[in-house]
């Protein structure tokens, strides 16, 4: 299963780091390749590296608030390149108290295939990736194993 | 290479003139008329003076939303439900990103919704007038508070707008902000800011500056966070600032807290010239919050009780919502009462930990060396040595979004839930103390049973949210 | 005149027999019958072991409503939503004033309005099978918690339908809860009460007892608190009680509620009989509360701060709704989360507070002088000893409703915010330990300008809605 | 002004006199006269002892959530003495967090004169005391001073 490869990234304006920082261990550990963007990401950025890794998956974070207004483009700007990645994207998704299924809504509509509340945990994330793709734990153990 | 020296009369009003053309529709603002609005404030709104003089821990909220009326209200609020002795003024993320545009099209959507739309205050947009408007309305000292790297038009427009303190710094409003702008680059812009309140400062109007000591909030060792307030202060005391508030944020172990503040205390005034004055900041915990109210509850608590006991000059308190989103004014003045509670209830008694005196030992030992390093990098030129001492990795920040950082100091905690370092990178600490983390972090990994490792480091991050300080195997 | 002398099997028979005839519809419990019960719960279920054996403080809450698919529901939210490790079943008034009638009057009402009428459980009118489904129905090791001077009926029916530990005692549930009984009265009660205790105990069912400690919650001394329950405990002992939980309430001052649960801890096993395993319990603060949830909420974390410096067995908990009346479930849960999330986040740490021997010296000298006066007063009789030494004012407790205790010792806190004696009435401590109380309150005194007198007794009473420990003059 | 006489207690089955206890103090100081009845006072001795002490004023305290069922009939006790102090009643007055407007509502119809919640500090009810039976704060300092 070597060869499934992720993109991870904070969009936008967003310095909030230390979730992508440990999502992307937690996903190596889980056997993927994993690109990390890193903070403060421009939209077109995860399309060009979700072109250049062939990316099964790209994950977006976005923690301070302004998600929806950053991502709007990201699905276009992915379709103008030819790629199709499965997307996630989690963090704080609204300023506010706002209600999570509504956000989860309008995300979906947005194009994004998974949308998590900052209540996911890494070991949530790793276990949706592996239903997406198929892959059971054992084969990521392997994996592992091997790297 | 940037130097750290004073810049000049000319070359201040060159800069200012430059960044005020930058103003979306305002036009220079005359120096004495801001001096003189400054003049105009009562007492109990002269921000260095009331932080200064206060007897007994100070505590202050954040709070910022788009509109003006609004924060006039908001910080209404937060004096007079949360008894809050000093008031802030967060700016929103357009603004401190320069995005002055976007942050007017949040203001104007935020007139028509009445909601904020903007995740603080945009100062910028408001302006000067705006600015006095809002001092001129509440009953506190205020102060601007932001994470903008480059924050010069902020600090134009702030300070003659009658704010009388001015969070941040060339590194840490940097490091832990952005990932855009180099260190020199920063330090540049910082040096106007600095030099600005300089000159108010000359003309009487000491204007309070307070390095953002929290930085990216995590795991961060007491003596880098003390060693960067430290050096941002000398670079403010270069450009006449007179009034600096160190700032450390709350790591969870009671016993390095209180070793922290009071190596802050001890190594600031030493380090900084003579003719400043130093005071301290404690922030309540600044990395990811229990989401359940109850348990951010405890945190605030906990907090507030460390504070009684080092008791620093304020203390910045969180909410109960702080995982969730901006809170509301309600649950803003929610953390306010409950920290007043414990501070209050543990005014008088004088309570003393012991091990303190080592932990102090340990961090005074690192600050010092981290502080030799940089001096020696610029060959005694602090701006340049902070430029250097990051390139060589020799300061360095943990989970920094900025390459301006090497981001190889890799924390954990040990057993006592005390941050040590598990990688070092090339941070200039000697290796005495090196091995004195080594070996905590041993008996860390003897106590689990696995090797240290970033597994710990992710454990110990997470560990908040179920409850506990210290990421343990099988919690969750 | 009562004696401290255990009750052959033959007098428990014919009081049992009794004591059962008043139950209301209830024919008296075969004793075999219960024991199997009992035998019959899974071991984490067996109040005793479970507390005796854990490691860490175990949060235990308050809480009892009318009805029993309510009570049922209300401990399940406590396990559920609160990570309770004990539970509590708080009994009505009505109830502890033996007034069975009157509670079935308001279980009756409760059914038709769906509400609780009453403030508590009616365990008698419930009776030994209702009993019994509450226990098997829930998944924690319960406790009756009361307040019942007369609780022979009480104990019969609630150890018969499976509680396995009962709090109060005699004098613990006699001063400060009722104004109608002599100590004599309540201690013969409680000999039988023990005494059934002792016979579990005997068949292998290890009942704990657990003293009520916080007496009237209001600026208790700790060295009278230990006293008494030590007392108590050896009253239980004599009965064949093995397992004693003595209780000590928050006064609010770490340095002196430390002491005080390490004085416990020393002096509870040095007076008590090797055969009886003693454990403490620390209760947050007992006196009246802050009526704000935010404020409240900081006194629940600062008591479980203390908790977690001490680490007693257990910790009672109260909940942001206490001023107020009566919790919701969800209120009573919160107050379980904050304390939790205190508790852990401080588990790992090793908190060395300085000056706590030196109190706790101090405290464990009254206490043996207080206990000295006991037993001489009785002439070696415990049960003697109680009731002449109330009598005579060499015990006392501050703010008794009843009259058996004299009410002359009055407390003040001292300018630390330790509870001292401002009056001591004939209370037998040494005149040089008079003279440190002395010392202290007349520093507070000065301190104040005022001398002390009743005037700060009030302040201190009402300091803590104001957010303060000490009551100091123009604070409100 | 000596001669303005308050009688204090607690009614029913209810223990609590902390607050009674200051209660006595503030309003001695304050240069009443004060018979303090102490904790679980039946509705007689309330009676009783207003009678006794041609008390001005009754105050009942009730902490414990019971006081609506312990007060019925005390007014019609102090009417069968031929008594008709002011009553006022202040403490915990509800079990649970019911409104307290409604709850000072009930206590009126009951023959209260006053309602108190337990935010009342001690120098309410002795300013509300004091207006009660007009006695100025100079008045009562005279007599305090002289006492
Ligand atoms: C630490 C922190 C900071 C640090 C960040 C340091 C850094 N460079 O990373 C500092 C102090 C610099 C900072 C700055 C700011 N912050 Co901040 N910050 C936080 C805080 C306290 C913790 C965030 C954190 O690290 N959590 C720990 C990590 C492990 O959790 P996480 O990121 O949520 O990730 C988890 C999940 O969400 C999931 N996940 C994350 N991303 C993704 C993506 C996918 C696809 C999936 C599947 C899962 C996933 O994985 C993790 C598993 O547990 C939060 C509040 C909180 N959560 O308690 C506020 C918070 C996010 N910050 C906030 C704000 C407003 C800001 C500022 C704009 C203003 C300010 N206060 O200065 C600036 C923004 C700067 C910028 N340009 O981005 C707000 C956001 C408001 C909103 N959304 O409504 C918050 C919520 C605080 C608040 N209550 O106001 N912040
Ligand atoms: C201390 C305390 C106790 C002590 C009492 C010691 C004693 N003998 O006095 C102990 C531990 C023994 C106790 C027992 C019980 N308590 Co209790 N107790 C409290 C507590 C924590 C503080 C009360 C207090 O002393 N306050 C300080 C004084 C100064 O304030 P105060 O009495 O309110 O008086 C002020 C005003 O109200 C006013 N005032 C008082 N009376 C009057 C009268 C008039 C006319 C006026 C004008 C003003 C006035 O004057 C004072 C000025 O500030 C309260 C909760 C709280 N308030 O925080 C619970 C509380 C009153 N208790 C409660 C209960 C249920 C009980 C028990 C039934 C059950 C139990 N938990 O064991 C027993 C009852 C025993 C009995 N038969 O009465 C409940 C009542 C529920 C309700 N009303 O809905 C409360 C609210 C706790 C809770 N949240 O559950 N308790």
């Amino acid at each position: 299963m070597s060869g499934t490869s992720v993109v991870v990234g904070t969009i936008g304006s967003d310095a909030h780091v230390v979730g992508i920082t440990l999502l992307e261990h937690a996903l190596k550990e889980a056997g993927f390749e994993v690109r990390n963007l890193g903070a403060q990401t421009p939209k077109e950025a995860f399309a060009e590296a979700a072109v250049e890794t062939d990316a099964s998956a790209v994950l977006v974070s976005s923690l301070y608030g302004h998600a929806e207004q950053d991502c709007e483009g990201l699905h276009e700007a992915f379709a103008e390149r030819g790629a199709d990645p499965t997307t996630y994207i989690g963090g704080n998704l609204a300023v506010g108290q706002s209600e999570f299924e509504e956000v989860r809504r309008r995300f979906r509509e947005m194009g994004f295939d998974g949308v998590f509340s900052a209540d996911a945990d890494f070991e949530d994330v790793v276990e949706a990736l592996r239903a997406e793709f198929g892959i059971d734990e054992s084969a990521s153990q392997l994996a592992r194993a091997r790297s | 290479m940037v130097e750290d020296r004073r810049l000049t009369d000319a070359e201040l009003d060159r800069l200012d003139e430059r960044v005020w053309t930058d103003a979306p529709d305002e036009a220079r603002v005359d120096f004495e008329d801001a001096v003189a609005f400054h003049e105009s404030l009562p007492a109990h709104k002269q921000f260095a003076d009331v932080l200064e003089g206060a007897d007994g821990v100070l505590t202050q909220p954040r709070a910022g939303v788009a509109r003006l009326e609004e924060q006039i209200e908001l910080l209404r609020t937060l004096t007079e439900e949360g008894g809050a002795d000093l008031l802030p003024t967060t700016i929103d993320s357009y603004t401190r990103d320069n995005e002055y545009e976007k942050a007017q099209a949040g203001l104007e959507q935020s007139r028509e919704t009445g909601e904020s739309e903007l995740n603080g205050f945009p100062a910028v947009n408001h302006g000067v007038e705006g600015c006095r408007s809002l001092i001129e309305a509440v009953d506190a000292p205020v102060q601007v508070r932001h994470g903008t790297p480059d924050a010069r038009l902020l600090a134009a427009v702030t300070l003659a707008g009658g704010f009388q303190s001015f969070e941040g710094g060339p590194i840490t409003y940097n490091l832990p902000y952005t990932s855009k702008y180099e260190l020199a680059e920063t330090i540049e812009y910082w040096q106007y800011v600095d030099r600005l309140c300089g000159a108010y400062t000359e003309r009487g109007v000491r204007i309070n500056r307070e390095p953002f000591g929290p930085l990216t909030g995590t795991l961060v060792p007491p003596s880098i966070a003390i060693a960067i307030c430290i050096v941002e202060g000398l670079l403010a005391a270069t450009q006449g600032v007179r009034s600096v508030t160190l700032g450390y944020g709350q790591v969870g172990n009671i016993v390095q807290d209180v070793a922290a503040i009071r190596a802050m205390e001890r190594l600031g005034p030493e380090y900084l010239p003579d003719a400043v004055t130093v005071t301290t900041v404690f922030h309540q915990w600044m990395g990811g919050f229990p989401r359940d109210e109850a348990r951010a509850s405890g945190v605030i608590a906990l907090g507030s009780a460390t504070a009684a006991i080092v008791e620093p000059d304020k203390i910045i308190t969180k909410s109960p919502q702080e995982a969730r989103g901006v809170p509301t004014a309600e649950a803003n003045a929610t953390g306010l009462r409950t920290t007043d509670q414990v501070l209050q209830m543990l005014a008088e008694q004088s309570i003393d930990l012991e091990g303190v005196d080592r932990e102090q030992e340990l961090i005074e030992r690192s600050v010092r060396s981290l502080l030799e390093a940089v001096f020696e990098a610029g060959d005694g030129d602090v701006a340049c040595g902070v430029v250097r001492a990051f390139e060589r990795g020799l300061l360095d920040v943990p989970f920094p979004p900025s390459e301006a950082a090497a981001g190889d100091a890799l924390p954990a905690r040990d057993d006592d839930g005390r941050v040590r370092l598990l990688k070092f990178g090339d941070l200039a600490v000697d290796e005495e103390t090196k091995e004195i983390h080594r070996a905590r972090l041993e008996d860390r990994a003897a106590t689990e049973d696995r090797s240290p490792s970033f597994r710990m480091v992710a454990d110990d991050v997470s560990a908040i949210s179920d409850g506990r300080l210290v990421g343990r195997p099988g919690d969750d």
